[in-house]
């Protein structure tokens, strides 16, 4: 079976920092985790290639610092990669190494394209807008132009995440964080993206929340087919969410796996003590 | 009689201006190439560019090895030669030869996405331009099409197209022939070959 | 040809933080004709589960072939097999029921194998269909359908994991220890069930806990303990 | 005399000396004026001393004056508006330029000048340091 | 201690600025162009972007017409055209038609323009986007990635709050499909004058150091949703009590004794015209 | 026949401008130019330092045109400098060759070449003087003899002294990091428009030519606690600079060939500022950093208070308005400030007219969006 990831990540690598001597050979014996002592680099990222299948979920778990985080920051070209490529399985972007696109180009693919949820809501939400206006702003990116039509969506994608229709109407700045998220991933998923990025999404929600946001996210890879790639400190969600995971320690993968195989046979040292926390 | 900085220079900007607005049309500057009496390494009409859009602010690069133009240039407007990476304003004579402005072509400044009017202007002498011609042109300042025929291979339209790839970046153009008319294609105008009728 | 053959198959656990590598199983042989039910026996902590989880790539095998005649890709050996065409198999071809169900939550019974159809690509209405014909051949009263399954009882929930394992058709179905926590009743109607799934001509291998039961379903059984197959026409 | 010595002290010093030279060209060469005084601007170019870069203050005024002798040009510029002054400055510097051989007279009456302008500067900071806060015991 | 002015104000070099950064504006329509703007002897907020590109486009031959809110003989109108006329020596005019140059603030005129006539605009907030995003280095950015979704926002903001968008004049457009561009105060009224318009429209902000361009026979769009179309003032079953004139832009006005309502060609050049275009008539009725 | 425009505005605008006059003129009192210069020295150093053109013949005649009115005073000098051709630029100024006045330090009290006070309003008591009311030429004169008469037998020192910097003190003590020297060619945000980010040159420029009332505020914002920046002054000076130029198309460079073309009256501010840096081990290290300050005349509040907003802007931090410099850099200008908020006077009917045709939309055709 010859498959084309639609998303297809090579050697990625990210430093913030100029790098020194005793560093930059990359020989992990001159860093503390990823961090070089002599010259405060930090190697966020190093030499992560991964590929995303149409319509499945890849899950990607690691401690805080482990570099997951910014490894979506540099998909979602948050922030430039240090080197590395990525190219994007639709018809107009083939053979292109996106990363080394233009900015405008980048905007095109995160409107078109991409949809991100980020940790923390006030990343990637507007809190002075409305929460319709919201989710809105990321159909008119991507090219609505139909109040009516923007409407009825936000409307049933607020209702998905259990935002009382009532306060549609209200800037999220008012809502808790737990509602704050929620209209954040109404947002990510408005335009259908066929990529969408989560970083933490449940972190930080009530219990009941959280289910009805992972079924939310279920339902939508399996109605669109959209492709996901979930980063979780938190098992439980990746075993739920993820069909395939790879595991990142101090900005590298260390391990990678079918969801289930990784969790009960975990063969890194890192994942089996991560496994063994498992509440 | 020498020429008027003041007002024969007002008059070139307004023709160039006109022509830059509407993509293909010819303004002449007859009138005011008169008033510039003395002989020129360069046509006349490329001198009365020079002087109306250089000063010591701007730099310039000439393709060809011309010492003596570059040396009136500097001296007429106290513009600053440069390489042609660097160059504000690009002036091609018609002796240039078609592979060296190609590739003066894929070397020149094209601005940035944040800043795309720091890109180059070009001045291109050609023998005689006309609106009737091969190319068709469309775009922003044409209401349907315009035609033009300025005397440039068909490279020399492919790398203008590569450079142009990703608007708003871009090259804008500014013909100039020896019957003193002056021609413009901005960036914005799409520019197709058709068999000369 | 089979439709499985397991050849020397072997499996081990390294646990890092006490530095060492615990053989679980070793030299494993079998094979498993179409529309054959196998049963596997031993003592507990022989590795039998091992084997099922092996076979569904829960673990990564260690030694040995898993062959398995495929439909989609031809014969491939489980425990090679890229990850996405394992994930293919365990979605069309290869089912797996354990005796925990490990589901959504707040998602309904119904819902939940409504999913599963959905997720193999059957039209809403198809699947909605299908879902309550599985349910009610695997005697869910309706009354249960639109409750979570987290308030259901430890029969309930087999028949509702053997539900989601089996409305896709399997063509080989794996069964690990589905009956160790039911009460005397529930093993009946699981009995029952999985005898029906026998009629219907599904290929399958089974560990189960009591030996009663293996003998009445089995055509075969695997003894762990001697690492052989026993049983009908087999040497033993 | 070197130009930045000299119009350092015609312009710090009494404006008759500059007026005095100049009148002393004009009375015998043809001085032919190439540009009036006029205005202008200068933009003063200055260094910061936080990271010892350069940065523009702002512009000054100033009155400049071209004039050519025998065949030389001279430039007279000078902060303000001083017509005059800027002019006798022109004069001086095409004389200089020329190589006049009233120069060399200049020599002296210059210098005489530029110890005078020396005295009043000193004179004027021996003064400012009656300002001086002083932080020694006193004995009384 | 005198200074003789130059002509048109400026010295040659300040024009030679300003032009360049005209003609890239031309050639990027709707991209505001940052450039060294002057300062002018009239006050920052009162046309000096308008005024410096009129002078580094007067010529001695030009014919110069100044409005400011549609009338020629408004106040800040006359200021400009007076120090324009003193620094030039230009003839003016009141009659549209007879202009090759217009400067504007706040209106285009009623008479269609022609391609032998510049419109200069006066913009006081050149930045679209400023409502969504207060640093220029951000606007800068979604200027530069086509990032307009807040604008766009803003309007869908108002619907979702009013029922219908809100915005009154300097409703912001889009330029050629690519720059969403702030069409200086004119009212929407006005906005449809600039699509594929005749003649060649340059906008100024000397305060905030812009110049940008919308060159004939371009695309101008009005920024409205499918469903929520863009709509002028409206002047329904108003008429001119000077003139009579209907569809045009009119003043309203309150008569001090009666309290009544009355309206008025906001286009006093305009409205002069239709006057003296009727009493013509009337005049040949009765003579011819 | 046939309708003419009327007039109103060319007439209502010349009845204006001699009103004006007027004004100016009722009183038939006439303020001579040499007095504004020789008695305002105060309000022409602000208005100089506003307009960024040091003339004070020219800072006069503006405030008597402007009658004594600072912002149309800067306004009439900006405008003026748009007609005058910039003919050179400077020589580097090196400040070590001030003729100091004035020069005092708060962070030590003994410093090199001590305190000078020279003239300074700092330690008089802010009580109106009533007999200025009736001052009169003979009373000044006696008064101007009885000072000279003091210094008569005073010794008067051979040389001239040229002041040392204190940061250079305590450079050498290593406690500033040093710079070298850095001739990169400045910005000039009068020739091309400022872009963010801004570069230093860009910064000190349009702080230097900021409102004095604007830049005094937003340094007293940052003091307060809309900032982050708290220095010690360790330096404020004031005194005469002389400018030189380079002969036009010099060949070669040599200094003696240069022009002198006079001197500046300029105050110079070093403020001591202590930082958190990242030492070669990366650890905290608690450190001073430089803010500079420098304007025409002498202004020594806005100067202090430019060196505070440059240290902000050192260190950009959108969190505090002062640290932020689209906000500091955009909005202290004195020629648009003031313009643009005088523009409100300008008629807005139609853009009024608009928003109102706008309401009564809203107001009709308003629709509960969901009932």
């Amino acid at each position: 079976m010859d498959e084309t990831p639609i998303l297809q990540v090579r050697n990625l690598h990210k430093q913030f920092g100029p790098g020194c001597s005793h560093c930059t050979d990359l020989d992990a014996d001159h860093l503390e985790k990823n961090f070089c002592t002599s010259c405060g680099t930090v190697y966020a990222v190093r030499d992560v290639s991964l590929d995303l299948y149409a319509g499945e979920i890849l899950g990607v778990v690691g401690e805080s610092g482990s570099g997951k985080s910014t490894l979506m920051q540099c998909l979602y070209f948050d922030t430039d990669v240090t080197a590395g490529a990525a190219s994007i399985n639709v018809p107009h972007l083939a053979g292109e190494n996106v990363f080394g696109l233009s900015s405008q180009q980048k905007r095109a693919i995160r409107n078109h394209d991409f949809g991100m949820v980020y940790q923390n809501p006030i990343h990637g939400l507007k809190m002075d807008f409305s929460s319709i206006g919201n989710i809105a702003e990321k159909l008119i990116a991507a090219g609505s132009r139909r109040v009516d039509e923007m409407e009825a969506t936000g409307k049933r994608l607020l209702e998905n995440v259990q935002i009382p229709l009532h306060r549609m109407k209200e800037e999220p700045r008012n809502f808790s964080g737990g509602m704050q998220q929620r209209v954040q991933i109404a947002k990510a998923l408005s335009n259908n993206p066929p990529i969408l990025f989560l970083d933490e999404v449940t972190t930080g929600l009530d219990l009941s929340v959280q289910a009805n946001v992972l079924d939310l996210i279920k339902k939508i890879q399996r109605d669109l087919g959209i492709s996901m790639v979930v980063v979780s400190h938190d098992l439980a969600v990746i075993r739920m969410l993820a069909d395939r995971t790879v595991v990142m320690l101090n900005g590298e993968i260390i391990e990678q796996g079918l969801t289930d195989q990784v969790l009960e046979d975990p063969q890194h040292h890192y994942t089996q003590q991560l496994v063994y926390s498992l509440l | 009689m020498a020429i008027d900085q003041i007002h024969d220079l007002q008059q070139v900007y307004r023709k160039i201006l006109h022509s830059m607005s509407r993509p293909g049309t010819l303004s002449s500057l007859e009138k005011e190439a008169k008033e510039l009496d003395y002989e020129q390494p360069c046509k006349k009409a490329t001198m009365l560019c020079a002087m109306t859009l250089l000063d010591a602010e701007v730099t310039f690069h000439i393709l060809a090895e011309n010492g003596r133009l570059i040396e009136r240039i500097s001296e007429y407007t106290s513009a600053k030669y440069a390489p042609i990476e660097e160059a504000d304003f690009i002036i091609i004579l018609e002796s240039d030869s078609k592979q060296a402005v190609s590739q003066a072509m894929q070397l020149c400044k094209i601005g940035n996405l944040i800043d795309p009017q720091l890109s180059s202007t070009w001045i291109i002498e050609s023998n005689r331009h006309t609106e009737t011609g091969n190319l068709m042109l469309s775009g922003p300042g044409i209401e349907h099409h315009a035609h033009l025929q300025t005397g440039m291979p068909d490279v020399f339209w492919q790398s203008r197209r590569s450079r142009i790839k990703e608007y708003p970046m871009g090259i804008d153009l500014i013909f100039v022939d020896d019957n003193l008319n002056v021609a413009c294609i901005p960036r914005t105008t799409s520019v197709t070959e058709t068999e000369v009728e | 040809m089979s439709m499985l053959e397991v050849t020397g198959f072997g499996k081990s656990f390294t646990i890092h933080h006490l530095d060492k590598t615990m053989p679980a199983i070793k030299d494993i042989h079998f094979s498993l004709e179409a529309g054959e039910f196998i049963g596997i026996v031993g003592k507990s902590g022989s590795g039998k589960s091992t084997i099922l989880k092996s076979i569904y790539r829960t673990y990564l095998p260690d030694a040995g072939k898993i062959l398995y005649d495929s439909e989609k890709y031809g014969l491939v050996d489980l425990s090679r097999i890229a990850e996405r065409q394992m994930l293919y198999l365990r979605k069309f071809e290869i089912g797996y029921v354990s005796q925990f169900l490990n589901v959504m939550p707040r998602t309904t019974c119904r819902q939940l194998v409504t999913n599963t159809l959905l997720e193999m690509g059957e039209t809403e209405d198809m699947a909605q269909r299908e879902a309550e014909k599985a349910l009610t051949h695997f005697e869910l009263e309706p009354k249960l359908w639109d409750s979570y399954p987290k308030t259901f009882s430890g029969g309930e929930k087999l028949r509702l994991n053997i539900a989601m394992a089996t409305v896709k058709k399997p063509r080989l179905l794996l069964l690990d220890e589905p009956t160790a926590s039911l009460d005397q009743h529930s093993k009946i109607k699981v009995r029952e069930i999985i005898e029906k799934l026998k009629s219907n001509g599904t290929t399958l291998v089974g560990i189960f806990h009591d030996i009663e039961f293996m003998e009445v379903l089995c055509d075969k059984v695997y003894d762990m303990h001697p690492r052989r197959e026993v049983g009908i026409g087999v040497e033993s | 005399m070197k130009r930045r010595k000299r119009t350092e002290i015609m312009i710090q010093g009494n404006e008759c000396l500059a007026r005095e030279l100049a009148e002393s060209i004009t009375q015998k060469y043809e001085c032919l004026e190439i540009s009036a005084p006029q205005y202008g601007m200068t933009m003063i170019k200055m260094r910061e001393s936080a990271k010892n870069s350069l940065f523009y203050l702002g512009e000054v005024l100033i009155t400049e004056t071209k004039v050519e002798i025998e065949g030389r040009i001279g430039i007279g510029i000078v902060t303000g508006m001083k017509e005059d002054l800027s002019r006798n400055l022109a004069i001086v510097d095409a004389a200089y330029k020329a190589q006049l051989p009233e120069t060399a007279a200049w020599q002296q009456p210059l210098l005489d000048m530029e110890q005078e302008i020396a005295r009043a500067r000193v004179r004027e900071q021996t003064q400012l340091f009656e300002t001086k806060v002083s932080f020694e015991t006193m004995k009384v | 201690m005198k200074a003789n002015t130059h002509f048109a104000f400026f010295d040659e070099g300040s024009k030679k600025e300003i032009r360049r950064a005209t003609l890239k504006a031309v050639a990027i329509p709707g991209y505001q162009v940052p450039f060294a703007s002057r300062e002018m002897p009239i006050a920052r907020g009162w046309g000096t972007g308008g005024l410096q590109l009129t002078l580094s486009l007067i010529g001695k031959q030009d014919v110069l017409k100044v409005i400011d809110q549609g009338a020629d003989e408004s106040v800040n109108a006359v200021s400009i055209k007076k120090l324009v006329q003193k620094t030039t020596g230009i003839k003016v005019t009141e009659q549209t038609e007879k202009a090759d140059l217009i400067q504007s603030r706040h209106r285009i005129p009623e008479v269609p323009l022609t391609k032998d006539q510049i419109l200069v605009l006066q913009v006081p907030m050149p930045e679209p986007l400023r409502a969504v995003e207060a640093r220029e280095y951000m606007t800068k950015r979604m200027h530069s990635e086509d990032d307009y979704s807040g604008v766009w926002l803003m309007l869908f903001e108002q619907i979702m709050k009013y029922g219908k968008t809100a915005t009154a004049a300097d409703h912001p457009v889009y330029v050629n499909g690519r720059y969403v561009m702030a069409p200086s105060p004119i009212p929407r009224f006005d906005n449809p004058k600039m699509h594929q318009s005749e003649a060649l429209i340059l906008l100024g902000a000397g305060r905030e150091k812009k110049i940008y361009a919308v060159p004939p026979h371009t695309d101008v769009a009005s920024l409205a949703f499918e469903d929520y179309p863009f709509q002028k003032e409206s002047f329904e079953g108003i008429h001119c009590h000077l003139c009579g004139a209907e569809g045009v832009f009119m003043d309203e006005l309150v008569d001090q004794e009666t309290g009544k309502t009355t309206h008025q060609c906001n286009d006093t050049s305009f409205c002069m015209e239709q006057l003296n275009k009727q009493q013509k008539a009337e005049v040949a009725s009765v003579y011819g | 026949m046939g309708y003419v425009p009327v007039k109103g505005g060319t007439r209502a605008i010349e009845a204006s401008t001699q009103r004006l006059k007027y004004e100016r003129l009722k009183d038939e009192e006439i303020v001579e130019i040499k007095t504004i210069l020789s008695s305002m020295r105060g309000m022409i150093d602000q208005v100089m330092s506003e307009a960024s053109l040091y003339s004070p013949e020219l800072a006069a005649l503006a405030i008597k045109q402007a009658t004594g009115s600072m912002e149309e005073a800067v306004f009439l000098m900006r405008a003026h400098r748009s007609t005058l051709p910039r003919q050179y630029y400077s020589q580097t100024v090196e400040a070590e060759t001030m003729f100091v006045e004035r020069r005092i330090s708060a962070s030590f009290k003994d410093i090199p070449g001590g305190q000078l006070l020279g003239a300074t309003y700092d330690y008089t008591h802010r009580l109106l003087d009533f007999d200025l009311l009736e001052e009169q030429p003979n009373s000044v004169q006696s008064w101007l003899a009885e000072y000279k008469k003091q210094f008569k037998n005073v010794e008067t020192a051979q040389e001239l002294v040229y002041f040392p910097k204190v940061v250079d003190y305590l450079r050498q003590e290593g406690l500033f990091e040093t710079h070298e020297k850095n001739n990169a060619v400045p910005n000039d945000v009068t020739k091309k428009s400022l872009q963010f980010p801004s570069s230093r040159s860009a910064r000190l420029q349009i702080l230097t030519r900021g409102q004095t009332g604007a830049v005094t505020s937003l340094g007293y914002a940052s003091l307060r606690g809309y900032g982050q920046v708290h220095p010690t002054v360790g330096e404020v000076r004031v005194g005469r600079i002389p400018i030189y130029l380079e002969y036009p198309n010099a060949v070669e460079q040599d200094s003696d060939d240069e022009f002198y073309i006079g001197e500046i009256r300029v105050t110079e501010v070093e403020s001591f500022v202590p930082v958190k840096v990242k030492n070669d081990n990366n650890e905290d290290e608690l450190d001073f950093e430089i803010g500079y300050g420098a304007c025409y005349g002498q202004n020594e509040t806005k100067a202090i208070a430019m060196s505070i907003l440059d240290q902000c802007l050192e260190h950009t931090d959108v969190d505090f308005p002062t640290h932020d410099e689209e906000f500091v850099l955009l909005h202290i200008d004195s020629v648009e400030s003031t313009g643009f908020i005088s523009h409100l006077k300008m008629p807005h009917y139609v853009t009024f007219q608009s928003k109102l045709d706008s309401i009564r939309q809203v107001k009709k055709g308003v629709q509960p969006i969901e009932s």
